[in-house]
């Protein structure tokens, strides 16, 4: 047993680290930390600087131009993104559709859409979930009749995260409802944007952003090729998909950066003409948090040691998440805590990189009750935590 | 031992209840949350006819001569209503201040204005740094020839860009934090070297910025002894959050409960999992643990100072802690439809978890009903 | 409204104090107050004083010589009791199966048992828990077979609290196993414990006290004029009893005096030199008990001003309990940390009466740990807290 | 970064595994706790054949040289078996002060005669008033003609009425609570002068109240400044005990596990209800974290010393959390069955409880990364 990270693995950290000094846009990274705004312009500069130095295909094999990283060095990797203010590479195209479409798309999908993910010509968005489906996918009513060598498509789906930014969705739609099963019957079409009859509908979240998006289909014609294997089969490819979705799902890298942030937060913050920081109350708990934070990277290595060593992550996944997202709330919790007063002006003005009027109180202060209520998505949004619970309960424990 | 409400409370509340009911929709609160000021002037005037601006003030001035229980019932029907007037600012800390430090010329002529609805107030009191310390006070009062003169910043003022009088808290004397030497004064909106910077708040209310440079100020009673009567109007104050709490904790239930029901996923709806059965029981027991705290803090009011103080801060406590939970555990339960601004309950939680940024959060009290109750502190 | 208690009530509590003053014998109340063991006649003395007072009938109508007390008048009686270290009342007799006698019971019955009980020459016992029956009641399998004028019991039962002191047992038996349902067939039995066959074996808990145990019955012979109201209608009594059992349910004058023990523990103990009741994180987290107990207090008052103005009191009892446990558990737990290395030594001896060695570490800390790992029980006997939830989740929730 | 055992470790895992699995039942177990000195002679024999006594010690006096990991591998065995033998008294804290602080002369006589399991030690270190402070030492050491002589009284010493020898801390400079003046000393059992009295331990185990009046004492190495090697020793100690919770807390999971799917209720299994699967699931998640820690804690022990007691404190108050969790909730899953003395997952919870008082509890370890995070400690 060696908890230390290799020399190799260490040579790689500081290549990583000295790429995040050279080829992350400063201003990009300032906005990470700061809690900004970050535009479609922000993202593509940041996945740009990437796909230059071959690092987009985070999880991808070498063969498609990936990176055929190990599991360590994709913690690496990603701790040192967070570290340093890289924003969360976009998941939907290089890390959710990707994957679907190397594992099940013919030669002619690889060959056309691929390199189109790494060199960022298509942004990609997701259509899987529907309104009142929620955390069960598989009762989805977007349905898609066969024209010739078209699907028609009419129906709704909602929680499009930047769908607003997007060239192509990929969405699961009903082909057959006679199936005997809800998951039968599904089928996965790959859509491009700009077909007639898609209409994007901004939804604003709690904490006033617009994140995400409602798409609606109103007799959209997609060309039987965009299909991803075969008709009726689509649930086989969505499930595919939603084990993919699970990379970093720990946010460990996140959570540290997160913290950081907090303790600055708190020395800052006074209480009594003491640093915040120095009060016993509020240094436990965070102490507590940085405790949990540490049990937490232990175990997602522990997993990922095991991923290395060719076992397959089960329900592993599932207490990640659960803990991960935890933890990140309980930091956003602490630091709206730790501003006092200050939590309560709302001013989203102070959010966009132009911003250059007076903030209210200290200029860290103005994201952070906003970040506090969008955070509360991290327990609902990916399946949801209770869904977390009922897989470890059925799988790990076989209740 | 007697909860029930006395006949004129009973009328109250079924005005004020009916009144949220029928005239205040989640659309209405909405559109009067997005102006420019942040509330409904007309709303106001309905307020003022109704009498419920009169509620808590004597009756030698025109008020109805309510107490702590009259406080609580108008209270916890704006937190059904998610109200944005600036009620809690206006009558129950301005008013309040006014009741309680000013002259009786102040008291008749402010306080009456006040129930007519005429004029709108402000306490102008939190300083940067003094997070939620009532004596951390280090705005200067200096008197010349001419009268009183203020300079120093006030930060967060609840509704302060729409009051016509600030009420300001000032040193006379003494260092910041001390309880001695603080006076309370009136400062008109368009006085000179004033400025007040207005924004929303994250929960639809809207709070102000405030500088005073050598602004011209009218004392509020004797200047410099003023700390007892902001003491008493802050615990008047946290009296009605803790009730307008127990009201949006009532509505972030009920709303719950009835997704629970009628919410279906998996063929049957989400209600009939046990897990989530027995995380909506728990937030029904914190509703009923806040209301009792609610109703301490609104009775005991009146008592001696120690024995309101510490009831104040226990329920601030009880509160903030019990809010916390319901606007979270409402949220999860309900899955993303709550993460919508266009979905009411996301605005009730939000209001529930930014109460207890107000007059002092959890910490704040608890430390301060140990102070109190150790008799550790004065 | 008006929170303070009348000039009546006042006067009662000053009566009420003034007898625990005078005839609640010392030696008990000391042993309460330091947590040692009560001998059977402990609790006959206590009772005794109770009963020649007029007072042991504390729930009874005044028509069976109880005391007529309104719910507030209980309440304050409780409060008093706990503060001044008299034991609780042994339920069995006065509390559990008397309502039953006096609701269901034939004229001879009530001549014949009440009196008993409440002079103190019959100390009564429960049959109501079987093994693996747990919270679910109904499942009973003690079968009482009619033969003649006598029923024949067989069967176990379980939990019998204190039944190593009891002259009569109170049990439900299955009179028809071919019921429809397992809630009928069930019959009410008033049993001798002097009757040939029946076996009392101690359970031994956790905490090495010998407190609750195991009855069986082996052909054993009641006479059919034992039995309560009809034959096969036992449950409906059954649920009547455990609506009466509910009384004091939230416990809040046991938890006051365990909290004011608590603070003396606090300030005995020190932690670098100084009190622990100085400690910030401690002194806080006995705050948050503290005011916890508060909102229970006055919810508890809540419920009894409605049920003495003619409400009946539902699921709120439900959270009455769920919180009472609660507080009181917490209350041992932080006691239990408060004597830090001293919760480990096992003194049993220290807690006999007579003891008169050397206490390990102070005074006070011997049934500390042993008292936490008991309470445990609060939230299991009586109506588990997850049975409670599934109460308030159906009558109050509609869910 | 590797997670596998050696192939030494793997071997110490199967001996150690089979061992508890085979010949240390439940019943057995109960007997040796029962038994006057509170453990079995004979299976201390055993682990001494078996090895176990020799596993952290320098090769140099007949030790395996095993690190942190093979302790973890041995304390998780044992958290599984409950078991009650010395392992923690002579072994890990005794052993290793004599390992740390001795002579050459003392280690080669001392080691080897508790690796042949011919002595047994006990640290006889916490003081009335001390609670976990490791400096908090007011006994006192005095040379004179004759040798040492120690003068003081220790408390909750574990397993200190089986000793042979007992190491006691005793100050030869400065005042109760420095760090500088601490010695270590070497007190035969049967010493004049010397009274411990044995009393068994709530969770099976057995400690003793000590008392020394003028007892003629050995040190152990250079007198006065043992304070390092009591923390390290400390600190395995405590990694000890983490992973011996982490054994322990496996049992309660798996037998509470077992118990929700066999036993009905309501015509169904228990664990069918999904109130109590998620909490299963919660122990689980505890469960997984508290491991981590434990398994940290190890891997550090050789580290710098701030690394390796910042992370035995963070290891020890996940451990001290989880534990707790897991006992309550294993008791509470279960209900009544779980109470009684018969039933072995009570003796579980109990030790799980205990061992948060032993060596430093989640409020002092919380206070104590804390400092050492924060750089306010030296």
């Amino acid at each position: 047993m060696d908890l230390n990270f290799t020399p190799e693995e260490q040579a790689f950290r500081d290549e990583v680290r000295a790429f995040m000094r050279t080829d992350l846009p400063a201003d990009v990274a300032a906005k990470v930390k700061g809690g900004k705004r970050l535009t479609r312009d922000d993202h593509v500069r940041w996945m740009t600087a990437l796909s230059k130095r071959g690092w987009l295909g985070v999880n991808w094999p070498t063969e498609y131009g990936g990176t055929g990283w190990s599991p360590v060095q994709r913690h690496i990797f990603e701790e040192e993104c967070a570290a340093a203010g890289g924003p969360r590479i976009i998941a939907f195209g290089v890390n959710m559709v990707a994957p679907v479409i190397m594992k099940f798309g013919t030669a002619e999908q690889k060959a056309h859409y691929l390199p189109r993910i790494l060199d960022l010509t298509d942004w990609w968005c997701q259509g899987y979930s529907e309104p009142g489906a929620g955390s069960d996918l598989a009762s989805l009513k977007t349905r898609a009749v066969r024209d010739g060598d078209h699907y028609v498509v009419n129906g709704q789906k909602t929680w499009t995260t930047l769908g607003q930014h997007a060239d192509w969705i990929f969405c699961l739609v009903r082909t057959d409802p006679q199936a005997a099963k809800p998951q039968e019957g599904i089928s996965f079409l790959l859509i491009d944007m700009k077909t007639p009859g898609i209409t994007v509908r901004p939804i604003i979240l709690l904490d006033g952003e617009h994140e995400v998006n409602e798409v609606f289909f109103d007799d959209v014609r997609v060309p039987v090729g965009n299909r991803i294997g075969e008709e009726n089969l689509g649930w086989t490819y969505a499930k595919y998909l939603l084990t993919h979705e699970r990379t970093n799902i720990a946010g460990v890298g996140l959570s540290k950066e997160a913290l950081r942030h907090l303790k600055t937060i708190a020395r800052d913050q006074l209480k009594n003409g003491r640093p915040l920081i120095e009060d016993p109350i509020f240094r436990a708990r965070m102490a507590q948090i940085e405790i949990d934070l540490m049990a937490l990277e232990m175990t997602n290595l522990r997993v990922l040691a095991d991923v290395q060593a060719g076992g397959a992550p089960g329900a592993e996944s599932s207490i990640l998440k659960i803990k991960g997202t935890e933890v990140r709330q309980a930091i956003t919790d602490l630091a709206r805590r730790a501003l006092g007063p200050y939590a309560l002006p709302f001013q989203s003005e102070a959010l966009d990189g132009g911003f250059n009027g007076e903030p209210i109180g200290p200029g860290y202060a103005a994201p952070v009750a906003a970040h506090y209520f969008n955070m509360r998505k991290l327990s609902i949004f990916g399946g949801s935590n209770e869904i977390q619970k009922n897989i470890i309960a059925k799988a790990s424990l076989g209740l | 031992m007697d909860f029930s409400l006395s006949e004129e409370q009973r009328l109250l509340k079924e005005t004020v209840d009916r009144l949220v009911r029928d005239r205040y929709g989640f659309e209405a609160r909405q559109a009067a949350a997005a102006s420019e000021q942040g509330f409904s002037r007309a709303m106001w005037a309905t307020f003022a006819e109704l009498g419920l601006l009169a509620v808590p003030f004597p009756e030698a001035v025109g008020g109805l001569g309510g107490g702590g229980v009259d406080l609580m019932v108008v209270a916890e029907a704006f937190g059904r209503g998610l109200v944005v007037e600036p009620y809690l600012a206006t009558v129950v800390l301005g008013g309040s201040l006014v009741e309680l430090a000013g002259s009786d010329e102040q008291k008749a002529h402010i306080l009456g204005h006040v129930v007519a609805g005429e004029k709108l107030l402000a306490f102008a009191h939190g300083e940067p740094d003094g997070r939620y310390d009532l004596a951390h006070v280090g705005t200067r009062a200096e008197e010349s020839g001419d009268g009183w003169r203020l300079t120093g910043r006030k930060s967060v003022v609840i509704n302060g860009d729409a009051a016509d009088t600030l009420i300001v808290s000032a040193r006379t004397a003494g260092g910041t934090g001390d309880e001695a030497g603080i006076g309370l004064f009136l400062v008109a909106s368009d006085a000179a070297g004033l400025t007040v910077h207005g924004n929303p708040t994250i929960d639809g209310g809207r709070s102000a910025e405030v500088v005073l440079d050598g602004v011209a100020a009218e004392p509020l009673g004797e200047p410099g002894a003023a700390f007892p009567a902001i003491e008493a109007a802050v615990a008047r104050g946290i009296a009605a959050l803790c009730a307008e709490a127990v009201g949006a904790m009532e509505v972030a239930c009920e709303t719950t409960l009835d997704y629970l029901k009628t919410r279906k996923q998996f063929g049957r709806p989400i209600g009939s999992f046990q897990a989530l059965q027995h995380r909506m029981v728990d937030m029904r027991t914190e509703l009923e643990q806040a209301r009792s705290m609610a109703i301490l803090a609104a009775a005991k009011l009146g008592a001696d100072r120690v024995e309101r103080e510490r009831t104040v801060s226990a329920a601030k406590v009880t509160i903030g802690r019990a809010a916390h939970h319901v606007a979270e555990e409402a949220i999860q339960l309900h899955g993303g439809i709550a993460m919508t601004w266009e979905y009411a309950l996301s605005h009730y939680a939000k209001r529930l978890v930014m109460i207890d940024h107000l007059l002092g959060d959890v910490d704040f009290h608890t430390e301060r009903f140990i102070a109190l109750t150790d008799g550790t502190a004065a």
